[in-house]
């Protein structure tokens, strides 16, 4: 087994402390656990610190617009649906700008995973609440605390349709590769929200507030076969703060339903047409 | 004997009134006619008044004209619309239970022609939805003709359906031709002069002529949002995309569209999108990315009538600026209009060559006249061979001794070589952040402008490709004039008309619009007297070209009401 | 001793450079000085180099000069990036821990000022971020200031926190002030001449100035998403949205915004937005409706470098052509452009007027350089009153006996009187389809034709508010500089440059870009030799200007790197 | 009480059958019931069938942009807190076009009520599939039947935080009526998820399919009063499909967080500063 650094000659710039870093480590050992190297897979980044990180992983990759790394990497999974296509998403730009695409993308149940860095503030900003912020939380957008309840990405996937439904935590660099292995290898639209400490603008939510606070659902005898059960628990966030896996289905992924990419990836499909039969019916 | 003629039908959604106006084209491009039919309807599903316009002549036919020589009315609200419309001595089909008329009621003497539509159905036990096929065999015995290719198009049309569908339409059509012989004798002023020689032509929409020209340009992915008035290509590629192994996803908003249609692109494969303006306008800020890592993408920009709704299913010409500008920051483009459906066909397969050449977003500026005007073309035009130039693309595996940098600077033309996914030491990134050779952000002042240079030099070599405007008529006109994109049928007409009255015009015609075609100076300078025409209130390209030529075109002929030019209306607009 | 001195500090972010700059420009603000701060930082949170940018002068300042007199460097890569710019006998205090330099490490020769920072806070058990405030006061050392003003300001700033912070950060000031005294001199070449009368100064930056200046027109609703550079409009905005009963909302996407301040807008209260170029591409579509249903609107618009992404943090003004052109479909739009904050009062004043007075989408085109800069401007000036002109609004119930047309079209100006939401009888729908007087649709010709001759009716009526381009400097000098927004000042200061230089330069400077006011043309044809000098790489103004007056400006000093001007570069791109 | 017709000089253009018109009648009857009159209420359009009522519906009305009612409604709301808001929207319009808004207006629990015309086609672009269509629904941008799984408008709600959820039916006035009136009256973001018969695109689901699907929720003793429950129920779609209320909650609205919305609506609000104080921090 061959593994790669997928390093650059950028240095990641990230706060010290960050959990992104943690993130960071974890996708690229669940890369080398899949043997997945820089040209075998395709990579779909968010704007936002989460984003960054493309600067310091070595893969094929797409950083483009905020809000927009769904539908691009939906795109290159169409294009090119043997390769595993993964999104580097955060909390604003996956379910803030980017929520439609992201309910959409589940419903289609594309073949894509999305890594939700989720640390509850616009980061790169310099941080305004995002959408999953807590109540009461003060960001620079709510100087006297956050009002309206938050959203769970959680939630909203299996609500939406998605098929791999998971959390982690920054923090836990070992569980959190298992997962991100778990849902690359699924068949469909995977989430893993990740909990993220951004040790600058979000005090309230730090390594130790996690780690007091969550538990591995899947410890607990919890089977994730039931779509209500997930909504249940995926909305839960009290004393205590379930991860792990919350929902897996199997179902027709969204390249399933081309009959004409059981072929060949669509990059490599010829240009077949017969002009005769195609301009017959405009006559 | 006439060599033209222009017949209209109208009455409510739901009626048949397309289908019937596409298959009087069919029947005369069989028979050695041309053709050209336009529609006009509400932004609404039923009721209101759908028209369609079908001019047939001998000769070829560039545009409508502004008055009809046969009414086929199925609705009383039709004959108060399009009265205005009618030529003298037109011919006007209608049903009495609609209402009775005398040629006084009529601003223009017409000759009358009542035809018992309901009571033929109600004779023949046939359905409601066969009304257009009476009014289509009462229509071939106005214009002289036969039932023969008629039927013939029946039997190929509802065949599926057998042959008892195909019998009871056959039987409506005899009685509706009969019927107006009988009643009215064989003869009439509206009698056609024989067709041609019969060539093979199609009678294809603009969308459906988009979806073809792209299929054979090699089109392999496709996302689009529903809207008027490019549906016509989503239905294309929807029913095609099996045979041709094409790829069409319905996205969730415009905006997942395109960056959809980028992830492809990158990935490797032809990719396009099809809007209008305002779902266009959500696609600028994939737009500005589609620049800025210089992945090929074609847009087909469905103009319509604006701001913001506007009047959605009516034509108008006033995208041309937007487009141009469109995008934070700056960047090249193509900017391409046709003008008809044989524009179409070379500027779409013309787009996704330039997309790939030069690796840039190229814009077709197509209208909804184009789009759903059903246009007669030879089927030769479109049964050429294609040429496919996918520009400096790698797809073979890059040795481990070399590295490689997607957006090296070391090429005259700013074009760099790009890989697509899974080639071996060929992972980059597309990256909207500014970046250094390999794509990797910077911020380093002189990497910056390097860059910045390396996308501009585009222009100049994109320049060396651009297609200068055609010039059509004398050379030695005394009067020029100036248009773009679908005004070109009208104008063309136009200048026959005052070539009827000894008035020498003639026409530059732009097809490519941006990068602005350095040629367009030189043509513009020759002309004795310029008159722009535009189908917008605004004209767009007289700024265009004063932006880049300094020329100011004072007479201006603008039309934004939604409608398409009539030849006439140019001439009368003219101060002559 | 000197009038200007230019100061600048560099660290990573977290060392609290931004403030630094701050309270020295306060510092000398209150002590009969002029100031003007800039920042420069990469797109990253933490880490990277941030640098401010100080200048201070007797005089009034208008921009950054090239070079700089003293560079407080707080880490080893401040030295090595920022030695390039320093200018004879320049001072460098940087703490010896982080390097050792000699004058020969230095491209002109300097005067290094090692002060053991991190010692000093180990001596007095000091926190790591006290020390940019030993900077600060070896830095009044240097400049021959007085701890004065600065122990006032460490006062107000961190009273809240107790007199134990205070202390200790006067404290660590004075140790660093001692320091510079007792190891280099009481004097210095750095010395700052006496100050001028004390007048009270703001020092602000471009958002807060705008934020500042919006309250005071009156507005109520602001529905923001988060983009550099306009982060602290939302800032200033929620900070005081209780203070000023105005509203604040964080949209979920610019898409939103827009559509809300629209909604808002309509209900009656004055709203804006503010955003970048990638985000206002998402509000292009509200844009156009804006234009259709006639709602006031204010739009800042912070430029940036692009396309994309681009370089997040580092200016460029690029997005004229994209605003003027931005929206499907033709309608009347308003684009201004503040120079520096006198300006941004000015024109945000202004902008609520003019949307109001003529219904129509208003444009402030700011960039990052505005924004972020910290300008020094007369209390005064931004404590004149402002008329608030709210253009033709109906608040009183409309009696039954009358019928309310929203889109009257007896108007000469193309304005209809608006109702709010709520006045009896006021109902109406504001449409974003092609619509009657009523507000309801139609797609009839002729009404279509009337609504759009009056929407561009008011094209009239705005340009008779146009305000002309500010033209400063000799009548009859020899070369003309002509320009828009922020590069108002290095060109100011470029003139004041070649005046010494015995050459005679003035400036056309343009505020108000669009519509393209008439005036300028006169002013553009007196001018000996024009040069254009623009931040972008296409010289956007320069399209503008030959597309409404046909002249043609050859020479041009263009900058793309996102770095702003400087007025010795502009002389320097000079052909003399 | 005033009743008021509500009527312009347009007439309605929908399809002969089409279930909007029930639904308008609904409408008006419950503006009636609440004694609503068309200058004492907002309603903010989307763009679809569904969106052609404001010409024949004569209120304070914004027919604006395909997707964004949601984002206008909110506004005017904001500006004018006390005036009801309505948004009159499509299933492609706020669950395609304007999915965004829709999770987003619910998290915020905006005091706005979504009337949501749900026909599972984009029925003005003549019927290509919207994001409701069910599993083999054959349309024009569907050929071969829709394959992947319908959004459920009501499930998306109640995840996001809405605090008034109902489904209702086009065929039965009386009853959509009263759910309006209900959904009206709610302090906070309602949702009226209307099943309606497009005559003309949608020939799977007409009325006698509802007729015969269709059951009152509420009278089967089921209680509105969780979301877990909620999210079950909005789930199912089978033999037996739910109508009625699904769930609601009593929480602070959007414009309840607003302190100065207390004293008076934001329209009628004086600019008060004291320009010295508000200098004073840039001295
Ligand atoms: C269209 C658009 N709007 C706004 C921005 C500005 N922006 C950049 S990053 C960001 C938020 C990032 O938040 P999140 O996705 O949570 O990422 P984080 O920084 O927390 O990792 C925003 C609003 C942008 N780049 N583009
Ligand atoms: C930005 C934009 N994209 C696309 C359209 C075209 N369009 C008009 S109505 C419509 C779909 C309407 O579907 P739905 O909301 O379900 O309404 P219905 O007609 O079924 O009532 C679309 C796609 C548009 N007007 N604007
Ligand atoms: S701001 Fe927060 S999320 Fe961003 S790099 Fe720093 S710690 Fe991480
Ligand atoms: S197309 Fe369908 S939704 Fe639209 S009016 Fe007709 S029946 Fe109603
Ligand atoms: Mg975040
Ligand atoms: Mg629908």
């Amino acid at each position: 087994m061959s593994t790669f650094g997928f390093t650059t000659d950028h240095q990641p710039t990230w706060c010290p402390g960050c959990g992104d870093f943690g993130i960071w480590t974890s996708v690229k050992n669940a890369m080398n656990a899949m043997e997945l190297g820089p040209d075998d897979v395709f990579f779909a980044y968010g704007i936002g610190c989460h984003g960054n990180m493309y600067n310091w992983m070595k893969t094929y990759g797409f950083a483009g617009l905020h809000g927009r790394s769904l539908p691009v990497a939906q795109g290159v999974k169409l294009a090119h649906h043997t390769m595993p296509v993964l999104c580097i998403t955060g909390d604003g730009d996956c379910i803030g700008e980017g929520g439609n695409h992201f309910i959409h993308a589940a419903k289609r149940n594309a073949d894509i995973t999305v890594l939700l860095f989720d640390n509850q503030v616009y980061g790169l900003t310099t941080g305004q609440a995002s959408p999953t912020a807590r109540p009461g939380l003060k960001t620079k957008s709510t100087p006297h605390g956050v009002v309206d309840m938050p959203l769970s990405p959680a939630a909203l996937a299996i609500t939406a349709g998605a098929t791999f439904v998971a959390r982690g935590f920054a923090g836990d660099g070992k569980g959190l590769s298992d997962l991100i292995v778990k849902a690359v290898r699924h068949k469909g639209f995977s989430l893993v929200d990740i909990l993220q400490p951004c040790v600058t603008f979000n005090k309230d939510f730090g390594y130790p507030w996690y780690r007091e606070h969550i538990y591995d659902l899947n410890s607990t005898g919890y089977m994730p076969d039931n779509r209500v059960k997930a909504f249940d628990k995926a909305m839960e966030w009290g004393e205590k703060l379930p991860v792990g896996v919350f929902f897996e289905e199997e179902r027709p992924a969204h390249t399933d339903q081309y009959e004409m990419l059981k072929k060949d990836i669509l990059v490599k499909q010829p240009v077949v047409v017969d002009v005769e039969s195609m301009l017959h019916e405009f006559i | 004997m006439r060599d033209t003629v222009t017949w209209k039908i109208g009455g409510e959604a739901g009626f048949g009134i397309m289908s019937a106006g596409i298959m009087l084209s069919r029947i005369y491009a069989r028979s050695g006619y041309r053709t050209f039919a336009t529609n006009e309807y509400p932004s609404l599903i039923r009721g209101g008044l759908n028209l369609v316009t079908v001019r047939i002549s001998t000769k070829s036919v560039d545009a409508m004209s502004r008055e009809q020589d046969v009414l086929v009315a199925l609705t009383k609200k039709c004959v108060e619309e399009c009265k205005k419309d009618l030529s003298e001595n037109s011919i006007v089909i209608y049903d009495p239970k609609d209402g009775e008329y005398t040629s006084d009621d009529f601003p223009k003497p017409v000759r009358l022609m009542p035809v018992p539509l309901l009571a033929i159905l109600h004779e023949l036990n046939a359905s409601l939805v066969m009304r257009n096929t009476i009014a289509m065999g009462a229509t071939l015995a106005v214009l002289g003709g036969t039932l023969e290719t008629f039927s013939q198009i029946i039997k190929e049309q509802f065949g599926r359906k057998g042959d008892e569908v195909v019998n009871a339409n056959i039987a409506v059509a005899q009685k509706g031709y009969d019927y107006v012989k009988n009643t009215y004798g064989s003869e009439t002023s509206m009698h056609l002069a024989p067709g041609g020689a019969k060539e093979e032509l199609l009678i294809i929409n603009g969308s459906e002529a988009l979806g073809v020209s792209a299929v054979r340009a090699g089109l392999k992915f496709a996302a689009i949002y529903p809207m008027t008035p490019i549906n016509s290509v989503i239905t294309y590629l929807a029913d095609h995309a099996k045979k041709y192994n094409i790829m069409y996803v319905q996205p969730e908003d415009e905006i997942s569209g395109i960056n959809m249609a980028l992830g492809a692109s990158v990935a490797g494969v032809r990719s396009m999108v099809a809007t209008s303006g305002g779902g266009f306008a959500l696609m600028v800020e994939g737009l500005s990315l589609a620049g800025m890592i210089e992945a090929p993408l074609v847009i087909d920009m469905g103009m319509r009538v604006g701001p913001a709704t506007g009047m959605p299913t009516w034509t108008e010409s006033s995208e041309l600026d937007f487009v141009i500008s469109a995008g934070h920051g700056e960047f090249p483009r193509i900017v391409l209009a046709p003008g008809d459906a044989e524009d179409v066909f070379d500027l779409t397969t013309a787009a996704f060559n330039l997309a790939d050449r030069y690796q840039v977003p190229v814009f077709l500026l197509t209208d909804k006249y184009l789009n759903e005007s059903h246009w007669c073309v030879p089927k030769n035009y479109y049964a050429r061979t294609v040429a496919i130039d996918r520009g400096k693309m790698i797809t073979e595996d890059i040795p481990d001794s070399e590295t490689y940098l997607r957006y090296r600077t070391d090429v005259d033309d700013g074009v760099s070589p790009r890989t697509v996914t899974g080639v071996a030491n060929g992972n980059f990134i597309s990256n909207s952040y500014e970046h250094r050779q390999d794509g990797l952000m910077t911020e380093e002042a002189n990497e910056r402008r390097i860059m910045v240079d390396k996308r501009n030099q585009k222009f100049a070599a994109i320049q060396s490709a651009a297609i200068a405007p055609a010039h059509t008529g004398d050379d030695n006109a005394d009067i020029t004039f100036v248009t773009w994109g679908t005004t070109k049928g009208p104008v063309r007409e136009a200048i026959k008309l005052l070539s009827g009255k000894n008035i020498k015009a003639n026409m530059i015609h732009f097809t490519w619009l941006y990068p602005f075609p350095e040629k367009a100076h030189e043509m513009l300078k020759k002309a004795k007297r310029l008159v722009l025409v535009e189908q917008n209130s605004m004209g767009q390209l007289g700024g265009l070209i004063r932006k880049y030529t300094g020329i100011h075109i004072e007479e201006r002929i603008l039309k934004y009401d939604g409608r398409p030019f009539f030849p006439e209306e140019i001439v009368k607009r003219m101060t002559l």
